[in-house]
């Protein structure tokens, strides 16, 4: 079947959920009008759209951690923690990988270990297999609001008990939780399936109850350019307000040069207002969050605070709504509680540090911020131009050209023929284009800035280039050097 | 190794694990040193590793876990290996083995005794791998 | 005697020399011809200044810590700790507070004790005591230059044997190490024994052995204006170049706002190389150091953390020529010898990330470098015409009229009449002037920027918002909010 | 404290340390608490606390030790105090007291064996002082 963004009609809306509730027994737990109605007695204070809102007007950023493990109380134990002893302003609940991929038996199994061995044999929350009441249980056990965090193409099944269960917010969408996370998955699919997702959020509004929408911003989250990532969250920002989500918040991935960084941020919001205002799509809230260096971090802890709290001070420089928070383990295992904390703990004293401060602004912001709308534009643009005007068609048929394309994913619908490196200031720029359709304008900037840095290190720009790149804040540097 | 027999390796990432980043880093600096590399890519299954190293008549598989599953993933892969006549083929994994940081000479011993010739803990450089193979299978110097 | 910038006679300063090394037994190994020989054969990476002006050539920051314990094998393993765990560019050796104070007999007391309890139980290394063989061992263990840092008002002992041990560089002077560091001292004495220093370092200078200079920056550290440390900065290079020395490097403490600081640390350069120009002062080379945020410290370390990459950040973006690297250990004690090298590897992480980065620069900037030099040259104006042409003489009137002050001095020679408070951007202004020679424009600025948090906050501003203000870092803010 | 007798409260930085600014916001503090505060400044000997102890009649003396060798400083000031004839004077004392990061409880120890009342580890907010000396001196509540 043709991707097309078009509104899901209920009918045919219902007849997916039926069987999409069967893929596992904790589905027929839901029902739809007890959880609507179950999500209106949940306060103002751990709605997560509130939160976002409030923050947006008042200038502020918040910060978030990534957080989950295989058993519910235990679970539960970690994320008071982070709020408790980290500050966290907003909660996570990150999904295990076995049910990202659907495979319930195998978090199953992997929830049975954790029990014998009495430590986490999951690298995250199998929702799906718990089901709605412990879902319950933890959102209702916790002050500030949660979020649903994973990486799951075919997420109907998760975010129908996940909403039902009282997270307010999730995460995903069908390209950045496709490519990046999947390698046989077609996009036609994770497209259709995560506007059933999107449909049920659209629905739980309809009916009053605001959920929060995030695309994942980072997707590959190694040296992804700026214009790559804001296509993508466009993408799925037109995608979802289709389906009637009013509450987006759009991502992007710290590239490491403080002034791309905070162009980024801006561009991203000005120009999903942009599309979302052409397409005619009315009230929806957009809001920004900042990840921090998503790449290969230090393996010294004393680096990776060093790190994070780079992450922290340009996301409040840009003004980003949320940051979402590394922590001193990143480089070597899922973290402890209490490494997860001290992640928070300095991100957090450097937000409040900075929180007075204005906005960073510069004429390099604004050229950045130019150009990086000059690029996402004539990708956009194209992909419209494939789809004969949808979007989702012509996404779907960008991916297949490479007009669209994601460096280093795995999935094989990606054609993964670009190649990013740093300039000479250590910005994201493309050493090779692909099939990206940019005019030689554009290009001639890349390959100047990527020249200047050859000059100076006295080599050709080459895939060497690249590798020492993807080591280089792994190494303790931004631009990596030749050995 | 021109002058001796080129090694063939397969390479993969086991499990649900799409961490594609180190993979692609291996490939590359495996054929650079000149082995031959069939790389499986993300998301191998233990019957994919065993199949192509049949296929193959590789020498030794290189197993990546990056995203902390790899203890529920690897084991029974030396079983499997034998059960597929390969019993001694040699076995070698790497990346973020467990979930959390835990103490790496605990995980190694967890790992050799599922069958692998030797793991490597988090940010190996693959240059480290390379002289161990070439080590391992008895040629002097690098290739 | 009236103070008087003028430099010492030799015949003078040997008189003075001979008095001086008297004052505790080392002072007797002490052979300037031999002295000199030794620094001759001091390979050029020992030698601080080079590596400085270098560094300034390059673009680039380098981390210097600070670092002394009681006995010197200690110290040692200490110093090459800080290289090889930390990665430190340079490396200090600090004094204890009895060498401080010339109380020798005390600083004796404390090394043995040391011997005895197998820890250190002086704050820093008493290196007079010590005396010149083992400073010697100190500095040639070291494969990186090594500086010596006090706080001494009398220090012409400490330099006799600092620099015939081998160190290339020297912190200090007449007013900076006299106001915050003594109660008791009149700076007339403060400004003559440091005149005798320059003296003997502007000898070696003219003997070919070139050693840097640095005034004590920061001062009190607690919320000092950026004008009021650059004026001392400023008086004590030209001080310091009368007597013939040319390797100086001008110091500022960092205030926590990042247009403040980058602003600051610009205009400091500027202004030093304008009067020391228009004194007709060739040839000194003015490098820059940038002190981490040197009032009071979060006891958490995560926290320690982003305070200390926050300025590691400031300091990169500012471009000084080097920092000064806190621990995480700052706001409990002395720190081991891992929690520094820990501060300086979170430090290094953030300079090498922002090296290839271009400095800062954008119109609030300009504005405020502006505002720096024109406060800081209404102060050293009015100190020139109240010593009629001579700044020595200037100086000592001017801090009896508090037309130039120090907030949160111990010394009786300072008015101590000024109150410091962040505006609503977290910059540190004047609610109080004191005696300060500006105009109305210049206090209108400040006024109205103070007003302006006052009304955010919904008070007058008063001594309250200053002790907030004092330990707001501390508690993970950066503007004090009322309690 | 208006209908009770006003503490008289010796403030002070023992030894050779300068730090100034805590001892400023204690001043403040406790004359805004109600206490009379009479403030020795920084760099005071232990002579300089006896002396003014006895001269104003005291009741309480407060020393601070900030930059390491309070307990060098500190050691023979109970001693001082009872050949001075005001052995029984309350004695406080707070700040960075020793070298380096060391477990509280030790310290505290250390400085309680030496004749101080109450010590208190780095960080005291003043509040907590004078909320025990209105305690100690057996008012029931606040002044
Ligand atoms: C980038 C990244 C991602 C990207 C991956 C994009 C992609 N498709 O490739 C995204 C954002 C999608 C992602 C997702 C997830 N990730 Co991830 N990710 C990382 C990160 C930050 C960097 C990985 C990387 O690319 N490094 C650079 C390359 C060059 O290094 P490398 O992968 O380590 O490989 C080198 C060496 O390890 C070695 N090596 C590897 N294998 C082998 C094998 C042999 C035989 C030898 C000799 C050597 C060797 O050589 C390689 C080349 O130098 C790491 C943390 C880190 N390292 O800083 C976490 C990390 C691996 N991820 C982790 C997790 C948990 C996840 C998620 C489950 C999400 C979550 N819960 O947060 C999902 C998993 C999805 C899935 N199903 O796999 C954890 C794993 C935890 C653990 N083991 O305890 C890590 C360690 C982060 C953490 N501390 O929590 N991730
Ligand atoms: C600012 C500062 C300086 C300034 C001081 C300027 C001045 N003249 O006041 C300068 C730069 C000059 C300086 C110099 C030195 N300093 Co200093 N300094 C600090 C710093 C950063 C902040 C101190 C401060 O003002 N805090 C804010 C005030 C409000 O808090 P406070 O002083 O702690 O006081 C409060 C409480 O402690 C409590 N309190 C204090 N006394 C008492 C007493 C009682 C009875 C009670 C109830 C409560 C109480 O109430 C106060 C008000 O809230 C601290 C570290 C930190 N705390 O972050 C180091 C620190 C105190 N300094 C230290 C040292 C070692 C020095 C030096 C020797 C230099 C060196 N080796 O690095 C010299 C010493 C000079 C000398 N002879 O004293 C060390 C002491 C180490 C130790 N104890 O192990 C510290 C802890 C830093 C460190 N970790 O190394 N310093």
């Amino acid at each position: 079947m043709q991707s097309q963004n078009r509104k899901l009609d209920w009918e045919q809306f219902l007849k997916i959920r039926e069987e999409a509730l069967k893929s596992w027994p904790t589905g027929q737990e839901v029902d739809l009008a007890e959880a609507i109605a179950y999500q209106k007695q949940i306060p103002a204070s751990r709605r997560f759209g509130q939160r976002l809102e409030e923050a947006k007007k008042e200038g502020i950023t918040l910060a978030q951690p990534r957080a989950g493990v295989a058993l519910v109380h235990e679970h539960i134990e970690l994320l008071r923690f982070l709020v408790d002893e980290g500050g966290a302003d907003l909660l996570p609940t990150t999904i295990d990988s076995y049910t990202r991929q659907n495979r319930y038996n195998e978090a199953q199994a992997g929830i049975e270990e954790s029990r014998t061995v009495g430590r986490s044999m999951l690298n995250g929350f199998p929702a799906v297999n718990h089901g709605l009441t412990a879902c319950r249980e933890v959102t209702e056990a916790m002050k500030v609001p949660v979020q649903v965090r994973h990486g799951t193409p075919d997420a109907r099944l998760l975010t129908e008990i996940s909403l039902a269960g009282g997270f307010t917010a999730y995460e995903g969408g069908g390209i950045s939780y496709n490519i990046p996370y999947a390698k046989e998955v077609p996009l036609e699919r994770s497209i259709r399936d995560w506007q059933y997702v999107d449909r049920l959020v659209g629905y739980y509004e309809e009916q009053g109850v605001s959920i929060n929408r995030e695309p994942f911003g980072p997707l590959t989250g190694t040296l992804v350019p700026p214009c790559i990532s804001h296509a993508v969250a466009i993408i799925e920002a037109l995608l979802a307000a289709e389906q009637g989500v009013k509450s987006l918040t759009l991502g992007y991935g710290q590239c490491g040069n403080l002034l791309q960084d905070v162009a980024a941020v801006r561009s991203l919001e000005e120009l999903a207002d942009e599309y979302l205002e052409r397409f005619g799509y009315k009230n929806v809230v957009i809001t920004t969050v900042f990840h921090q260096w998503m790449g290969g971090f230090p393996q010294d802890e004393s680096k990776a605070f060093g790190v994070i709290s780079w992450g922290a001070a340009t996301a409040a420089m840009a003004k980003a709504t949320k940051v979402i928070v590394k922590t001193p383990h990143e480089a070597l295992g899922i973290p402890t509680k209490e490494a997860n904390a001290a992640g928070i703990r300095a991100t957090k004293q450097l937000l409040n540090m900075l929180k007075d401060q204005p906005p960073l602004v510069n004429n390099e912001i604004i050229t950045e911020k130019e150009l990086i709308k000059i690029e996402t534009r004539a990708i956009l643009e194209r992909l419209l131009e494939f789809g004969e005007g949808d979007i989702a068609l012509g996404t779907v048929r960008g991916f297949q050209a490479g007009v669209i394309d994601v460096p280093f994913a795995p999935s094989r619908f990606n054609a993964g023929r670009l190649l990013p490196a740093r300039d000479h200031n250590g910005a994201v720029r493309l050493l090779d284009f692909g099939n990206l359709p940019f005019g030689e304008d554009i290009k001639e900037v890349h390959r100047e800035k990527i020249a200047q840095r050859g000059k100076l290190e006295g080599r050709d720009p080459s895939f060497q280039m690249v590798i020492d790149d993807i080591y280089a804040i792994g190494k303790g540097m931004l631009v990596g050097k030749p050995r | 190794m021109e002058e001796k027999k080129q090694l063939t390796l397969i390479l993969g990432v086991i499990g649900a694990d799409v961490h594609a980043v180190g993979n692609r880093i291996l490939e590359y600096a495996f054929t650079e040193a000149g082995f031959k590399v069939v790389n499986i890519g993300v998301m191998a299954s233990q019957e994919e590793f065993i199949n192509a190293a049949v296929e193959t008549n590789a020498d030794a598989i290189l197993v990546s876990s990056l995203y902390g599953h790899g203890e529920i993933d690897c084991r029974g892969l030396r079983e499997k290996a034998i059960e597929a006549g390969i019993g001694q083929i040699k076995m070698y994994v790497g990346g973020n083995l467990v979930v959390g940081k835990q103490d790496w000479l605990e995980v190694e011993k967890r790992f050799t005794n599922m069958g692998f010739d030797r793991a490597y803990p988090p940010g190996t450089m693959p240059q480290e791998a390379i002289d161990d193979i070439v080590r391992d299978f008895g040629f002097k110097e690098r290739c």
